[in-house]
Parts: C-alpha cells; structure tokens; sequence
C-alpha cells in the first residue's frame, strides 16, 4: 500500500463560545466550542474523498483546518510527510495544496479582472511568467472559458463562468491537492454537470488528490471514491462511495440518503424521518451524540458513545447497533 | 475608451445636484486662487470714514466696523477655509485609513484597543475640546488643524475599520490566503482598493464639516489670528455689531452655507455613484 | 373539476436601465381545487416574478402587462386595492423560502400571527389561542409559550413551521409555497415536505409549490408546471411529464439530475449554452439555441401543443422528443 | 440585557476616565507655568512656589492625576480662582441650561426628522422625496452658528417675535421654552436633516427586506405596514445616531448659547478659556463628556431594548 498523501490525526478545531462578562463566569468547557471534535481520515495519493454533512457538522471548517485558514486545537495534519500541525511554511504549502471556494463569484476579488485573477497564484509565489496574457488564456482555456472572458470582472460572470474561473486559479501552479467547498453549491442542475465533467477531467489529467466538500448525495458516485459522514464534528461513517450508497450503516447516513427523493414518480420511497434538528455545539448530547434523533436508538446510546470501528463491509461506523445489509432489505 | 457619459465625472455631471455643486466648489476655487485679483479692495485696508457702510456700488456687501470691505474680506476667507479643509482632512484621513485598517485586519486585542481609542475620542465634543485646548495652544490656523485631527480621524479609522472587518472573513479574502498570499498582498491588493470607496464618501462628506468647524473657532476667536479675515471671523465682527451691521452677518453666513451645501451635495452624487447598493435600478 | 387558479398567458415586463425586461411572456397554468402543483425551473426562469404577480406584489418597475390570473373564476389583474388585500392572507397566503429573513425580527411570533387575523373578529387572547393551537398543529413543541419568542430565537426549521403555521391559519383558498426547503437542510426538508402534506389532506387545500429539485416536486406534486426563461414550457401530470416529458428542456433538466444516475458515469449530462438575454429575446422558440431537436420550424415561436387532454408542451417537436 | 447594561456601562466609564485623564494630562504637562496664569504675572516667586505646593505641581504626572481623581470621586472639582467659588457649583448651575437645550434640538430633530424620513420614504422617487431630500442635506449643510446667527437677526431682532437674550424667568415654565426655542431649534436643525436621511434610508432598506414582503403578502393594511413594521426597525438607526450626535450638539450648544447670551456649559467654557481659568474648564469638559457618554449609553440600551436580536448578547 502507498503511503497516504494526506494523514489527519484527532484534528480538533476550536471556537469561541460565550465572550465577555459570560464568558468569563461560564465553566472552562464552555468557552470554547469543538467545531470539529477529533477526526482521523487518510487520503491516497490520486484518491477523491467527499466529506459530506448537514450544516453544522464541521465539514467546511475541517477542510479550512487542513490548509491553516484556521487553527488546530488539538491533533495532527500531516501532508506528503510533512507536518502541517507544527507552524509549516504555509506559503509553500499552499502553493501545493490549492482550495476551491463555496462561493463562486464571492471568492474572486471584486475589482480584479479575470486575467488578474487567474494570474494571482504567479503572482503570489513571485512566479515570472514569459507570455502572461498566453498563460491567463491557457488556464482559461483548460476551464472551458475563452479568451475572451479575460478581461470581466467578477460580477459580470455567471455562478457557472465563476466556478470556472476558480477551477482555473486552482490549478494554475499544478497543485498536488485540491480541496474543493462545495463545488456545486449554487449552480442549477444543468450547469452542474458540467463543472463535475470540468472536475473530473483535470483531476484525470493531473492525477490530482481531490477532498470535496459537499452536502450533494446525487454528485458522490460520480465524483468520490470514497465517503466520510460527518456529524456534529465527527465522522459516524466511512467507507467506498457505492457501499455507503448503497448500504449505509449508520442510521444517519441512511437518513441521508432517504431525504434524498430521486425525480422518479414512481420510485417508491421509504422515508426515515429524523427527529428535531441537529443540536447546537454547545449543547452535545450524552453517549452517542445521534441518539436524541436517532430513530433506533436503544437507552444504552444515551450513555455510552460508540468508536469508530469496521462495519459488516468494508467501511468503518460509529454505532452500537449498526444497521446490516439484510435488514435494509426487509425495511 | 469609456464615452464621456459613463465616466464618473460624466455621471457626476448628468446630475443636477452634483452639477449645481461643482459649480459652487469650481467658485470657491477660483475666488481663492485669485482672491487678489478679483478683490475690490485690500481685505485688510481700513477706511475710517467709510465704516459701517451699507451695500452699495463702491461697497458690494458694504464695510464693518473698521470701514473693511465684507466682500474683499470674504473672498479671502474662501482662500482660508480651503486651506484648512484640504489640509486637516487629508491628514485625518490618511490616519484614520491606517489605524482602521489595522484595527480591522490586526489581531483582536489591538482591534479592541484601537476601538476604545476610537471610542474615547468620539468623547470629546469638537468645539468643546477645541475651547480646552485653545487655552494650551498658539491661536492659529495649525490649532484649528490640530483641534480637527484630533477629532476626526477615529471617524475615519471607525469606517475603514468596519469595512475592513467584514472583508476580512469574505471568501475572496479566504481565497486569498489559501493561495499562499500574504499580509502585504492581501492588505494592498485586495482590501485597499475595496475600502477606498467609502473612505473617499466620507473625507468629501467631512470637507464640510472642517470648513465649519474652522469658521465656528473663529467666531469664538480660538481659529484664525487677530485680524485674519476667516468667513467665521467676519461673521463674530457682525455679531458685535449686529443692530447696525445685519449685512455683514447675511453676507458672510451665505459663502458657508454655500460652499458646505456644495460638498454636501458632491459627497451624496459620489456616495450614490460610488456604491452600487444605493443606485437606482437593479 | 373545478381550478383553484388559472394563469392565462400572463406577461410581466420591467423597466430597466437596458429598456423592457420581459420577465414572464406568455405563461399559463391550471391548478385544480385540492391539489399539489409543483412549477420547476432553474435561476432566472420567473418562479419569484411568478409569485410576486400572483401577489400583485411586483416591484415598481414591474407590471403585468398581459393576460388573467384567475382565482375561481375571477380576474384579478388590475383588481382595485381594497379588493387585492382582501386576496393577500385570506384568499391566498405564501411560505416564503428563506425563513431567517422572511418573519419580522423586531415583533414576536404571537403578534405576528395576532396581526395577520386582523380581518377576523375576537378578542386577543382568542386570536392568540388560535395562533397557539395552529403552532401546535405544525408541530412546535410548547406553541403557548412560543408565541412570546422572537423569531431569532427558533431555529431555521422551527422558523418555517411558523411560516407555514401562518399560511395555513387563514384557510386560504391557495398556498403558495415558494422554495420552502431550499434553505433548509436535507434531514429538514423532509420534515417539511412531510408537514405540508399533511396540513394539505387535513385542510383540503390548494398548494402552489415552486421548487428547483425535481426529486421533492416528483414526491410532493400531482401535476406539475415546467418554466424556462420566463415562459411555461410544458404542463401536465407529474408522472407523464417526469416519465415522458415532451419538451426538450424537460427532458434535458431530468437527465441532468445525476441522482437519476444508478451508475457512476464518467461524464455527467449538462445543458450547454446559455438562458437568452430577456431584454433582447430571440426570436421563435425561447430555447432553441440549445435545443438538439430544433429546425427551422423553431423559428416560429411554437404554441402550446396538447399530447394529452392534461399535458402539453410548447414544441413543435413533441413527438420525436416523446420517441 | 442585564450583562448586556453591565458591559456597556463599564465601558462607557473607562472612556470618561481615559478621555479626562488624557485631557488632564495634557492640561498638567504642555503649558509653560500654570501659576503664571492661575496666579497672574504680577504674582512674586514666593508666592507661586507656596501655589505650588498647595496644589501638588511638583508631584510626578501620574501622582496629581490620583489626586485629581480622588479629588474628583469626592465630589470636589476644584475652585474657580476668579469668584472664589467651588467649580461644582458653577458647573452644576450650567448643566440643566445646556441639557435643556439639547433635549430640546433632540426633540426638534426626531419629531420633525422622523416625520421627513418617513414621508419621503413613502413617497420615495416622486417630487415630493426629491424636495424633501434637498431640504435635509441644506438643514445639514448650514453651520449651526450660523442658523443660530440667521435665526437671532430675523425672527429675534428685525421681527421681535422671540428674545434675543437670556433663558427666561426662572421658575416660569413658558418663559424658559419661549427662550429655548430658537436656539434649541437652531441646533437641532442640522439633525432633522441627518435623522431624514437615517430614517428614509433605513426604511427604504426595511421595506426591501423580505418580511415586509411577508406582512404585504398576508394583506395586511399598508400603512400599517410601513409606520409600524417598517418604521418601527428603521428607527433604530436614528437613535443611535442621535445618540452619537449629542457630542455635535454640545458643540453647537456653545454656540447657541453665545449667540442667544444664555447660561450654560459652554459659555461657562468660553468665558473660563478666555481668562485661562483650568479647573473651572477641566470641571465643564468633565460635566460635558460624562452628559454626552452616558446619553450614548442610553441610546445604545434604547436599541437594544428596541431590537430583540440585540438581546440576544445578554
């Protein structure tokens, strides 16, 4: 087996919780909130893990952690041997790990133009380039843009032209790593397509390493090759995109996938609704934190909270009573 | 090339409010630039025999009590408000930029410092602090720059400070620093540019505001020196005499009210050209 | 069967710097007492200028500049204001799509509710014990004691119960609801989808839904309105239209939904090109220039085109779509 | 709401400790000689040093600001050389003059203010805004001085409908606002202007938000729903910016005040500045910044009291 490009150790990333005059009278635990709360994850070389979760579960903010947009509260990040937990040049880092961004056009700097845009990694790195205009154009290009984009400004593109604008920047320094905040947030369906197309023909080429960030179920199978679940900061399931689709061992992710109607009148659906929402940060519930919306929930999982550990497949789950192939059949 | 009309400038002009404004600030300009020139009389000329004089075709706007000419004095006053604008907002301004840039993208607790200095010097009321001060301070047209600075930079670094703030955690910013950027890229390249719009509304909203705070001191005599024919000055001569010399306080309140409604008028236009929220139509 | 509401080639048009934005050209639909219709499109095919005309709550820019709206019968384009309040609440009420914004955050939720009974009679503790009972209906835990929270107070999803809770309350005739999920989590929107369809067996009313996912409309819907750049391109039974639909837009967006997909595909389907720029529509079919079906007929704008007594389509190429 | 107070109150405290210690420092450390000015030019070295002496000159900086302080919490702002009189009661005498004045441009500025924001709102676009708007930016560009100076030549000295001088009979209701009302009006007509502008703009703001679209979609009456659903959020910006604007006021007060030769904060100021009299300026400063801090206190807990989501930092 291949030395993991990416090693994720117990990574914790804090907030601040209560400030200010409450803050200062609240007990220690409270003034910090666990955004995420200890995950462990490897990445191989050339391999696309989707993290996927609800809002609130800490996806973005782990994928932020991972290239030091915010700080580690505790746990180790190691990428390609290096350990990016112990103040790394971030400056090199980064120039091999590129970030693709939730917003399209909020991620470009408004009073840039494109051009300027697509060139901002040389740029930043004090790379002298001979033909700049060439270049801009090329990685334009590559996007699926043509020249003659060059020269607009963020708010003159589409949702879908911006999304390819920041494919562009991405790749311009040839990264190592892409991670990429949900790559279709905001685009209708019949854009969509194209930027997953875009995504998966660069990462082909270049046999990037790809992290998506997403709460799109529909895209995974065609984008991931595997799965991480996460909730409430945690991981409750891991594993391979067509195991976790198609027999989900926790009772969240099948939820999940549940919520999820296909646009097929006649495909008959059966629901699993959760109870409530999900719980804020600082209100954790005991034992295993589903256990309040939990639909099978048994009084043990309010009081002891469950590791993650192998499934009846091949994945990894953390539940007491993990769901099993053959009774997803008789459901 | 951009036609003429979608320019700022072409814009501005299309705008009967911004037009009527440039026009007053093009008058006040002029009549400082070529104050000696257009000047009837020497603004400091005394003619004794000629005090107290009404409006007439020798005196446009008549004389005070010293038999000066108002409107010579006046024209002179244009050439000091000017000064004194120019000068104290474009050194509060170039200190409020750097500390409210500092305060917005610095760590927290210098935010939190900066904020309280900001805060506290909002305490002072202008004129008030300028009564206190005037006693410790030369009379003089550097005091009233002083009195100014002291308290209108915190307006100016309160501003660029919040705007600065919630660009800090936008996503291009985010981007920005994913992509390796650093302090010096981020602040110059990408925040600057994004915090002058407001920042130059405000510094032509203030132009105003320093004008008159320049005329208040003199009135009160803290401003200009003895004898300096600042419009405040002329306006403190013909409150003294108010009974027999009404003119000189309608003649001299009226190139205030003027030039402030002048700059008033081009801050709103460039407010309204310059952010997108506000202009009309989606 | 009588229809709840018809929509009779509707056309809104606003004034822009660029000159006349045709917003909605042509736009029709029935909506049957007691049903759900779903409207699907995607950004910028006149789902909220559709609702805002419903309303009559375009913005100033903004007029109807052709066609009915009728409720039961009646035309109300161009109803007389007081006869248009007398619509808004009682004979139609909406759930808007994003329920941190849409409550009033300076007033509680019961004086929200008080006030949108003003019409009816009662004392105060009467309107806000049917304001409480309502709550409980949609599923508030403890709704006496909610009615004296803020809307900041309630979480995202607890917000969208009140919505619906005050959609509900005057037993309208039509309920618009416009996007109610998409603000929402996907555990959420369940919970959601799940409620209104309840409140619509319990209450028997008529519920305009407007969405972008096909997945819920498929669920949700009986039948279902297709719009593309401002105009109704294919209408019927929501099992025929997603089955077979006889438009190629239609048939374009379903396969775009990669959650269609049972296996992993190597490319994804898109639509290529573009919407048309509305202040300068082109001429003929609206969706011509990315249409693989489209000829030289496609320059006569295609009329709507029955395959059905209840579906249609406004194609001139129905049938090879249908093959 | 309670930690909320708290929080705001201490802070409002640290800033008239920092702002008057600042001042006082300066006052203590820039000038050549003190005694020279307290004392007169006249007075001998025997005499200044014994001054000295009494007064802690020659203590370090630091050691005479506790001494003020102390002096201060005491309840003693010092003495006023020239009458031989406690500072405090000569301050104390000017306050309630100065604070009419204002409350009186404050009640100028947000009845009429609120009034013009609202109806241009209303009528937002027509003429009726566009002459509306050109009103409040002239009633902001006008030097209050020089309203103040207008004010006093026409209606008080060519018509004779108001006095010229003076704050009226004490005791005598009608007398004192008869006094109050064309320098309180003069003041505050730069902050009708500012409030229009707030208010128009906010409410323009609030009747683009979405539960405004939310109230117009359950038919409820429209001007219920501009003046008390609209109105009732585009108010809260206004009230802190009257808040803010209290400082703008006490300066225009001083003028005001001379202009109409009333009683108050800042001719008291004036007229110490003129004779070099500290203690009697450093007692008004102290007086004028802790009135202007705490009205921005109290508008800054007004809007919260106003605004729910504020509460939600308590």
């Amino acid at each position: 087996m291949t030395q993991p490009i990416l090693t994720l150790k117990d990574v914790v990333v804090e907030f601040p919780g209560l400030r200010g005059l409450k803050g200062l009278m609240a007990p220690p635990e409270q003034r910090h909130v666990q955004a995420v709360a200890g995950i462990s994850l490897d990445v191989q070389p050339g391999e696309t893990v989707a993290i996927v979760g609800e809002s609130g579960s800490g996806k973005t903010t782990l994928a932020r952690a991972i290239n030091g947009l915010v700080p580690l509260a505790g746990g180790e990040v190691w990428f390609d041997g290096m350990p990016l937990h112990e103040r790394p040049d971030w400056h090199a880092v980064r120039r091999r790990v590129a970030m693709m961004f939730q917003d399209p056009s909020g991620s470009l700097s408004p009073r840039k133009t494109v051009r300027d845009l697509v060139l901002e990694p040389f740029a930043i790195h004090g790379i002298k380039l001979d033909d700049p205009g060439a270049k801009a154009a090329d990685l334009l290009a590559t996007a699926g843009l043509g020249p003659d984009f060059l020269a607009r400004y963020p708010h003159q593109l589409s949702g879908g032209q911006a999304r390819r604008v920041g494919v562009a920047r991405a790749l311009a320094l040839d990264p190592a790593m892409v991670l990429a905040d949900e790559p279709t947030a905001g685009l209708d369906v019949s854009i969509q397509g194209e930027i997953l197309n875009l995504l998966n023909r660069i990462k082909a080429q270049h046999g990037l390493t790809t992290v998506i960030i997403t709460h799109n179920l529909n895209i995974l199978r065609h984008v991931a090759d595997r799965v991480a679940v996460m909730y409430l900061g945690r991981i409750v399931e891991l594993g391979e995109v067509e195991q976790i689709l198609s027999t989900p061992a926790h009772p969240y992710t099948r939820a999940l996938m549940a919520a999820n109607p296909e646009p097929d009148p006649t495909a008959r659906h059966e629901r699993i609704t959760l109870k409530g929402e999900t719980p804020a940060l600082n209100a954790r519930p005991s034992g295993c934190e589903f256990h309040p919306r939990c639909p099978v929930a048994r009084p043990e999982c309010a009081e002891r909270a469950p590791l993650l550990g192998p499934t009846p497949g091949a994945g990894q789950v953390s539940c007491h009573f993990p769901i099993h192939k053959d009774e997803m059949n008789t459901a | 090339m951009k036609p003429f009309r979608r320019t700022l400038a072409g814009r501005l002009l299309a705008d009967p409010q911004a037009a009527i404004a440039m026009l007053i600030i093009a008058a006040l300009v002029l009549a400082a630039v070529f104050a000696d020139l257009v000047a009837p009389y020497d603004y400091s000329a005394m003619n004794l025999a000629d005090r107290f004089a009404r409006p007439s075709a020798d005196y446009w706007l008549g004389t005070d009590n010293l038999g000066r000419d108002t409107f010579s004095r006046l024209l002179q006053g244009g050439r000091i408000a000017l000064y004194v604008a120019l000068t104290a907002v474009s050194v509060s301004a170039l200190i409020g930029l750097a500390l409210g840039m500092i305060a917005g993208y610095g760590p927290r607790w210098l935010d939190n410092v900066l904020l309280f200095s900001f805060d506290t010097l909002r305490a002072y009321p202008t004129i008030i602090l300028a009564l206190a001060l005037a006693a410790l301070l030369p009379r003089g047209l550097s005091t009233v720059i002083i009195v100014v600075v002291i308290t209108s930079f915190s307006e100016y670094g309160r501003v660029v400070r919040t705007q600065t703030l919630s660009l800090k955690h936008a996503e291009f910013i985010l981007a920005e620093r994913a992509m390796g950027a650093g302090f010096g890229r981020i602040v110059f390249h990408h925040l600057l540019p994004n915090v002058l719009g407001p920042f130059f509304i405000l510094a032509a909203m203030n132009l105003p505001v320093v004008i008159t705070i320049e005329a208040g001191m003199s009135f009160l005599g803290i401003g200009v020196p003895p004898g300096t024919p600042s419009w405040g000055a002329t306006l403190k001569d013909g409150f003294d005499h108010i009974r027999t010399t009404p003119w000189i306080i309608i003649a001299g309140g009226l190139p205030l009210i003027l030039v402030t409604l002048g700059f008033t008028f081009l801050g709103e236009a460039l407010r309204d050209q310059l952010d997108p929220k506000l202009r009309r139509g989606r | 069967m009588t229809d709840t509401l018809t929509i009779e080639r509707l056309s809104v048009r606003y004034d822009t710097d660029k000159g006349p934005l045709e917003a909605l050209r042509d736009v029709s639909m029935n909506v049957p007492a007691g049903q759900i219709v779903g409207v699907v499109g995607e950004s910028g095919c006149g789902k909220s200028t559709l609702i805002s005309a419903l309303l009559h709550l375009l913005p100033e820019n903004g007029r109807v500049s052709h066609g009915a709206i009728r409720l039961e019968g009646d035309n109300i384009v161009g109803a007389p204001p007081r006869r248009l309040r007398d619509l808004r609440g009682r004979d139609m009420s909406v759930v808007f799509q994003d329920p941190m914004t849409s409550l009033n955050p300076v007033l509680s939720i019961g004086r929200q509710m008080r006030d949108i009974q003003y019409r009816d009679g009662g004392s105060r503790t009467e309107k806000d014990r049917r304001s409480a009972e309502m709550l409980g209906r949609v599923g508030l835990p403890d709704p006496d004691g909610k009615l004296s929270f803020y809307p900041h107070e309630l979480s995202g999803g607890m917000r969208q119960r009140v919505a619906i809770a005050m959609a509900a309350m005057m037993q309208p005739k039509l309920l618009i609801a416009d996007e109610p999920t998409t603000a929402l989590d996907a555990t959420l929107e369940v919970q959601i989808i799940e409620l209104l369809q309840e409140l619509q067996r319990e209450l028997g009313c008529t519920i305009l839904f407007i969405s972008h996912h096909l997945g819920v409309i498929a669920e949700l819907c009986e039948r279902v309105v297709v719009m593309y750049a401002g105009e109704t391109v294919e209408e019927g039974p929501v099992a025929d239209v997603f089955l077979n639909p006889a438009h190629p837009y239609t048939r374009k967006l379903i396969e775009c939904d990669p959650g269609r997909l049972k296996q992993r595909a190597e490319t994804l389907p898109a639509i290529a090109g573009s919407l048309p720029d509305l202040t300068d529509r082109p001429k003929g079919c609206i969706f011509r220039d990315r249409c693989d079906f489209a000829t030289d007929a496609c320059a006569d704008r295609p009329d709507r085109y029955f395959v059905d007594d209840t579906h249609w389509a406004a194609c001139h190429h129905t049938d090879e779509v249908r093959k | 709401m309670l930690h909320y107070t708290l929080q705001r109150a201490a802070l409002a405290v640290a800033i008239v400790f920092v702002a008057i210690s600042a001042l006082y420092m300066v006052m203590i450390t820039l000038p050549g000689d003190p005694t020279s000015v307290l004392l007169g030019p006249r007075a001998t070295p025997e005499i200044r040093a014994e001054f000295r002496a009494q007064m802690g000159l020659d203590d370090p900086v630091l050691m005479q600001l506790a001494q003020f302080w102390g002096r201060v919490l005491s309840g003693d702002l010092g003495t006023d050389y020239y009458r031989d009189r406690p500072v405090a009661d000569a301050v104390m005498g000017a306050l309630p003059h100065t604070v009419a004045l204002v409350v009186g441009a404050i009640v100028w500025s947000a009845t009429l203010g609120i009034l013009l924001g609202a109806f241009s709102a209303d009528n937002r676009n027509t003429w009726l805004d566009r002459v509306s708007g050109v009103l409040s930016v002239g009633f902001i560009a006008a030097p209050s001085f020089v309203v103040a100076l207008y004010a006093l030549l026409f209606f008080a000295v060519t018509l004779g409908w108001f006095p010229t001088i003076g704050a009226g009979e004490p005791g005598d209701l009608g007398s004192r606002l008869y006094h109050l009302a064309l320098p309180s009006f003069a003041i505050g007509l730069a902050w009708v202007g500012y409030v229009a502008r707030i208010v128009r703009a906010s409410m323009l703001e609030a009747l683009g938000e979405n539960y405004i679209r939310t109230a117009r979609a359950f038919g409820l009456p429209r001007r219920k729903v501009i003046y008390s659903y609209a109105l009732r959020v585009a108010i809260l910006p206004a009230v802190q910016v009257l808040g803010v604007g209290i400082g703008g006021m006490l300066s225009s007060a001083v003028f005001a005040e001379i202009v109409f030769s009333r009683p108050g904060i800042g001719s008291l100021i004036y007229d110490s500045v003129s004779g070099r009299n500290y203690p009697l300026v450093m007692g008004a400063m102290l007086v004028a910044i802790g009135f202007f801090v705490t009205c921005a206190l109290v508008a800054d807990l007004i809007n919260a009291a106003l605004d729910p989501r504020h509460r939600k930092l308590s």
